[in-house]
């Protein structure tokens, strides 16, 4: 059956959403469908992140094939499978999402008291619908994972968010669809032309170039919202600021991988030569968005505002990485998309402390806070050096070989890559020494408490994941090696064919 | 050979229709209820009976029974049960308990039944009608309320101008071919062999069918009709009516006029973008929420019709699929508007739903979930029905059509996800009565099927592409 | 001859339909209705569907446009003020008309029947036999099924004018036959003597109860000239 | 068999049908003149109907024009009797005066 010897994959998928069902069942007064709740959802999503580590540890990093593949007849005769599978690319992103849910779920313990059971209900269905994305091997399959991913964010925004909650909800669920569907109108074409849905097949498939060239667009539409790029990227700063803590832990970590996921999966090996016409597009929206993001970024008030706006700026680098098409790109993209997930999960969790502790997010309220929380500020200073890609930790491996990458192509691009560092370091530094450093200007800042032995927990495994990536980055770019190569290989000889034929 | 036992599903229920009429006029006291439920019961012996109806045709031609019909039948035959299922509590609540309705129901699904089934414009022209008429009284049927008496007023008013144009048309096809048969107009029609006549009367036939699923440019009487209607007659013009007319639709263009589907897919095209624009953005600003389905409604047929206008079996494969799935969502969403009712008044503005995430977490589940199915949002059910009629439009290559579908279901996504937000975001407004129990059935069974649709998408797909194989050929 | 009296019965039916449209007064618009239907019904006569013209006139003339007659009268209308909008759309409706008017009788010059019509025919005509017997034999058995629904839609009809428009009165007594059959003690049966009148019998009345006492509501209270106590 | 043409009849029926349409339109408020144009409509297919069963000598068409007149007479009660709850309830048969269910 596959390498686990049982449906590993859809058990991992679909574990949340049993575990939505149980607390859905809780009968009881408010306080005991709370607790349970809480205890429900923590349980199923470590339970989720123990299997998931079975993957982790069974997965064989020696070839680009999908591994543990499972296949099911869904609709036959139109070419629909329920195909789920693994490769290089996708199986470290799965492990992210189980890893953030149970430290989302952490994160909202007390935060989060009203309607804590539909709370952990959407974020159960939310790691169910990010697991699966990430696992189809299916394009509707992935379509609809893809999709379904906006219904409990939607909710957890609204619901859980900030005073403008309404209005983020609706920016963020509407502009996500209008590019999905048109993305839909692509898959559908995808689907006609080449007779099944299924992903792999799909990849071996020559799109005629026209084809190719329409498809794109409509991909490039749907993934650049999603990503987001510069200038769909709007919806993001009002979503980072209304949700709660753990919705932009899980909209950073994870939700604005999905975009990028997109692009390798889809649009890099299904259509390459667009890919490549279309290359100096992205090439110069990826430049604007990291030097015109981390400008806006250094003028923000709100903390959360400016972490948004350095995700834009980081997932910039990625897409960049991604249309070098050189092993290196790809690479330093894929491990930036991981190292960006756990730090800016990390950052906004660090805002979530401070946050609950004084109710508000604006830099101006605070300063000295490290004299008054020095762990806290030990590890705040830990996640900021991570995201300004200091060496030796998360950040720096993949942006170095980002750069490598995008100078074998066009120094300019490298050049704007390296912008980003360095504005990066800008804001973060600035970020940090005006919250931590100063004096203390507030009083009521003196009686805030340090970290709780629950935060403690909670940040833990992002320290430790922080460290160990920018030390023995090879341990994950490992996992990735073998399927970069291919996919580059791959990209070369569509090329070289498409070339051929065109003399 | 007038082969009448081929038709024995409408001579059933029209038979028990006459007895169950009786036994409502006989005794004296109250009848609503059991009369109620014996309709229920003759609908679903006619269900069975459909499931084990043969094929071919009947009295001379008039009649057909095929796949096509039979799925359309179902379809029917279960709209109307949980239509009038749904209207139980609410009618004795409202003082509508008079067992007129559950008759006049009874043969409303009769005449739809006869539509679908119907293979002569006559037979058309007369299922029609009694579904028609008995829609009109059913609409004015809350006679003390005077937008219940205008509701049915307009409908009349349109519907019969409706009839009057599609009469015309048949009266001017029939000139044509000297034949009411559809079988004998496939012929008479074969091989580019239509005069200016025919065309005319096709498109005079079209408008009058286009009324009937309340399509754009002839659905002005729906938003009047839907809101000044009693809430279960709207449920039930929402969902059986709708299906019968488009299964007739279908049957009409493909039969006797296939020969002309570069005409009519035109026609189809524009009404069917006119209908999704109108439907996405005349929905915006409504505040009540029986409008708001009107206009909902406008838009899904629009959706619907794409596939027709695709006029392939890839097209009228999507068209079955969506109007199934269509169904199940709006008898689920009425199930839900039903129930708003405080302090036994019914309330139907969306300002009624506030908060209803807090006071009753399970209703607001449940419609979460119509909503975002009607919105087209995987996996639920509605997402596949746009799946197959866009594939439709894919496939044949009209990509303006599809793009304007695209668009506009963004926009009408906007108004859906504006229930949920009122549902969940806003400040509760005070809980709703207690609801009864056949409307949380009526609720749940068809969430269900909205839910997990997913599960086994093959068993309606397979179903509705039989059907479309028995109608082309 | 019959060229001229089909141009007399089409001018008059055409005359009348536009007065049914245009009159001030509904009632003169039923009148010309009926009007219009004798005409049409004339008209038939001379395509020789004699059957439909009897029914034209018998149906419509008899009972449809009674209806109308009788429901406009039987409203009390203000039918001056329901006029208001016709002089403002007259002009455009007249053009819209004139149109459709035109594109149809385009169609009608460039009609011709398909090919084959007459090959495709159900029912020709039967040579030998009059309107009447030729359509009545198709209609009761060809046309069965059709026959019976269109049974149904007039039941429908009839039950959906009941259900609209029938009140049970709670001021007016009505009888109830039922009620009265089943009361026991109201009909004494008997055998009379034979010749004897009332005089000898009396009037026979069914036996009367007495009267129950009131209740009394206030023990101690008086009521002068009501009398609570007897 | 006929001493004038089909052509004939056709035009009086779309005389008929036009003024019908037209007297829905011009009569919008008065229900009454609109169920009488209705009728029209009905008469000028009839008329129609009528004509081509004489031209193709087919009873089909006179058969078609008799159960129009059947389903005719039942709808013109049913329209008949909602005008009267109409006007029950309003006092007046007016029907753009109504703005209740505007939108």
């Amino acid at each position: 059956m596959n390498a686990a010897g049982f449906p590993l994959l859809s058990l991992v998928t679909f574990l949340p959403l049993a575990g939505a069902f149980i607390i859905l069942m809780v009968r009881g007064d408010e306080a005991t469908v709370a607790s349970n709740a809480r205890w429900t959802a923590l349980w199923t999503s470590l339970i989720t992140l123990a299997l998931s580590l079975i993957l982790w540890a069974r997965f064989d990093k020696g070839t680009a094939e999908f591994q543990f593949v499972e296949r099911l007849a869904w609709l036959p005769e139109y070419g629909v499978a329920y195909h789920m599978g693994v490769d290089g690319i996708s199986v470290l992103f799965i492990l992210l999402s189980t890893l953030l849910t149970p430290i989302c779920i952490l994160a909202s313990w007390e935060s989060v008291q009203s309607r804590v059971r539909e709370y952990m209900v959407a974020f159960l269905v939310l790691e169910s619908m990010m697991v699966g994305m990430f696992a189809a091997l299916d394009f509707v399959l992935f379509y609809i994972f893809f999709e379904a991913v906006l219904i409990p964010m939607f909710l957890i925004i609204g619901v859980w968010g900030g005073a403008r909650r309404v209005y983020a909800a609706f920016k963020f669920f509407l502009y996500t669809l209008a590019g999905s569907l048109l993305m839909l109108l692509a898959l559908l074409a995808m689907w006609f032309h080449a007779g099944t849905t299924d992903i792999p097949t799909l990849m071996q498939t020559a799109f005629p170039y026209q084809m190719q060239i329409w498809l794109f667009l409509a991909f490039f539409v749907s993934f650049a919202v999603k990503v987001p790029m510069w200038p769909v990227h709007t919806w993001l700063p009002d979503a980072h600021v209304e949700a709660p803590t753990a919705g932009s832990v899980i909209l950073a970590g994870v939700l604005l991988k999905m975009g990028a996921y997109g692009f390798l999966r889809f649009s890099v090996p299904m259509l390459p030569q667009a890919s490549a016409d279309f290359a100096p597009l992205i090439f110069s929206l990826s430049v604007v968005a990291i030097v015109y993001t981390s400008l806006v970024a250094l003028a923000q008030e709100d903390m959360k505002k400016l972490i948004a706006y350095s995700s834009v700026a980081h997932m910039g680098i990625v897409t960049l990485g991604i249309f070098t098409f050189t092993h290196q790109g790809i690479s330093g993209a894929l491990f930036t998309m991981l190292s960006h997930g756990v730090v800016s999960g990390a950052l906004f969790l660090c805002v979530g402390v401070l946050y609950d502790r004084v109710h508000s997010r604006e830099i101006a309220r605070y300063g000295g806070v490290a004299k008054i929380m020095p762990a806290y500020a030990l590890i705040f200073m830990l996640f900021t050096m991570a995201s300004v890609a200091l060496p030796g930790t998360a950040g720096f491996p993949g942006e170095l070989l980002v750069i490598v990458g995008a100078f074998k192509v066009n120094p300019w691009v490298a050049l704007g890559a390296t912008m980003g560092m360095v504005l990066g370091a800008a804001y973060m530094l600035y970020l940090y020494r005006r919250v931590a450093f100063g004096r203390v200007t507030r009083d009521d800042l003196r009686s805030l408490l340090d970290l709780s032995p629950r935060e403690v927990a909670v940040f833990a495994p992002l320290i430790l994941l922080t460290l160990w990536m920018g030390v023995y980055p090879s341990s994950f770019l490992d996992f990735f090696e073998a399927s970069v190569a291919a996919m580059v290989t791959r990209h070369e000889a569509a090329l070289g064919a498409a070339r051929l034929a065109g003399m | 050979m007038l082969n009448w036992t081929l038709a024995l599903p409408e001579i059933v229920l029209g038979v028990s229709g006459l007895l169950i009429l009786l036994g409502g006029v006989i005794p004296k006291k109250e009848t609503f209820f059991p009369v109620s439920m014996a309709v229920v019961g003759a609908l679903v012996v006619t269900a069975v009976l459909v499931l084990g109806q043969g094929e071919g045709t009947a009295f001379l031609g008039q009649y057909v029974s095929d796949d096509f019909s039979r799925f359309a039948k179902i379809l029917i035959l279960l709209g109307a049960a949980l239509g009038l299922v749904l209207a139980l509590d609410w009618n004795e609540k409202q003082g509508l308990g008079r067992f007129e309705f559950s008759v006049l129901l009874l043969f409303a699904t009769l005449g739809m039944m006869v539509m679908v089934s119907a293979n002569d414009l006559i037979a058309l022209y007369i299922g029609l009608e009694l579904l028609s008429l008995s829609l009109y009284v059913i609409a004015a049927f809350d006679r003390d309320n005077p937008r219940s008496a205008e509701a049915g007023l307009k409908y009349f008013v349109l519907g019969a101008l409706a009839s009057g144009l599609l009469l015309y048309g048949s009266s001017l096809v029939y000139g044509f071919a000297g034949t009411t048969n559809f079988d004998r107009l496939a012929d008479a029609l074969s091989g580019g062999n239509a005069g200016t006549g025919v065309v005319v009367g096709l498109v005079f036939v079209l408008a009058g069918l286009a009324f009937k699923v309340s399509a754009v440019p002839f659905h002005m009487w729906t938003p009047d009709v839907y809101e000044g209607a009693p809430t279960p007659v709207t449920a039930f013009f929402a969902t059986a009516p709708k299906v019968a007319a488009i299964a007739l639709l279908m049957r009409v263009l493909t039969g006797p006029f296939g020969e002309l589907a570069a005409q009519w897919g035109q026609v189809i095209w524009v009404v069917s973008a006119g209908s999704m624009i109108l439907g996405a953005f005349a929905a915006i600003g409504q505040r009540n929420i029986k409008r708001l389905m009107a206009y909902s409604s406008i838009g899904h047929v629009g959706y619907a019709l794409m596939g027709l206008a695709v006029a392939n079996d890839t097209g009228f494969r999507g068209v079955l699929v969506y109007m199934a799935i269509y169904v199940v969502m709006n008898l689920g969403t009425f199930a839900v508007i039903l129930s708003m009712r405080r302090q036994g008044r019914a309330v139907e503005n969306i300002d009624d739903l506030s908060g209803l995430g807090r006071t009753d977490p399970g209703m607001a589940l449940w419609m979460a979930v119509f909503m975002f199915s009607m919105a087209g949002i995987p996996p639920l059910a509605g997402f596949f029905g746009k799946l197959y009629v866009f594939l439709a439009a894919v496939q044949a290559g009209y990509w303006t059509l599809a793009i304007i579908g695209i668009l506009t279901s963004v926009v009408a996504s906007y108004y859906y996800l504006r229930i949920v937000k009122v549902m969940y975001f806003d400040a509760p407004a005070g809980a709703f009565d207690a609801r009864p129990a056949s409307v949380s059935i009526v609720m749940v069974g068809t969430g269900l099927l909205t839910l997990l649709f997913f599960l086994f998408p093959a068993v309606l797909i397979g179903a509705a592409q039989v059907a479309v194989a028995s109608l082309a050929g | 001859m019959i060229a001229a009296a089909f141009y007399l019965f089409a001018a008059v039916l055409i005359a009348s339909a536009v007065m049914v449209v245009t009159s001030r007064n509904p009632v003169h618009s039923v009148l010309f209705l009926i009007l219009a239907f004798f005409n049409a019904a004339a008209l038939f006569l001379i395509a020789g569907a004699e059957f439909l013209a009897m029914i034209l006139v018998i149906v419509y003339v008899g009972a449809v446009a009674v209806l109308f007659l009788f429901v406009v009268m039987m409203l009390d209308v203000d039918f001056a003020a329901l006029r208001q909008g016709f002089q403002r759309y007259a002009p455009v409706g007249g053009v819209v008309g004139a149109i459709l008017l035109l594109e149809l009788l385009l169609v009608f010059a460039t009609w011709r029947f398909a090919t084959d019509a007459a090959g495709l025919r159900l029912n020709p005509t039967p040579g030998d036999v009059e309107n009447t017997r030729a359509l009545g034999r198709i209609l009761y058995t060809d046309y069965v099924w059709l026959f019976q629904l269109s049974g149904l839609i007039l039941l429908v009809a009839m039950i959906g004018a009941i259900v609209l428009t029938l009140r049970g009165k709670t001021t007016t007594k009505r009888q109830n036959v039922a009620a009265q059959v089943a009361r026991s003690g109201s009909v004494n049966l008997r055998q009379p003597p034979l010749g004897a009148g009332l005089g000898e019998i009396g009037i026979e009345r069914p036996p009367v109860e007495a009267p129950k006492p009131k209740q009394v509501e206030h023990a101690g209270g008086h009521h002068g000239g009501h009398g609570g106590h007897h | 068999m006929m001493a004038v043409g089909l052509a004939h009849y056709l035009t009086v029926g779309a005389i008929l049908f036009t003024l019908g349409v037209l007297g829905i339109f011009l009569n919008r408020k008065n229900v009454i003149v609109i169920l009488m144009s209705v009728e029209l409509i009905l008469l000028s297919v009839s008329v129609n109907l009528v004509a081509f069963s004489a031209q193709l000598g087919d009873l089909t068409g006179q058969v078609f024009a008799m159960f129009i007149l059947t389903v005719a007479a039942a709808e013109a009660a049913i329209g008949l009797a909602i005008v009267v709850i109409y006007f029950r309830n309003r006092g007046t048969i007016e029907v753009e005066d109504v703005s209740t269910l505007k939108g």
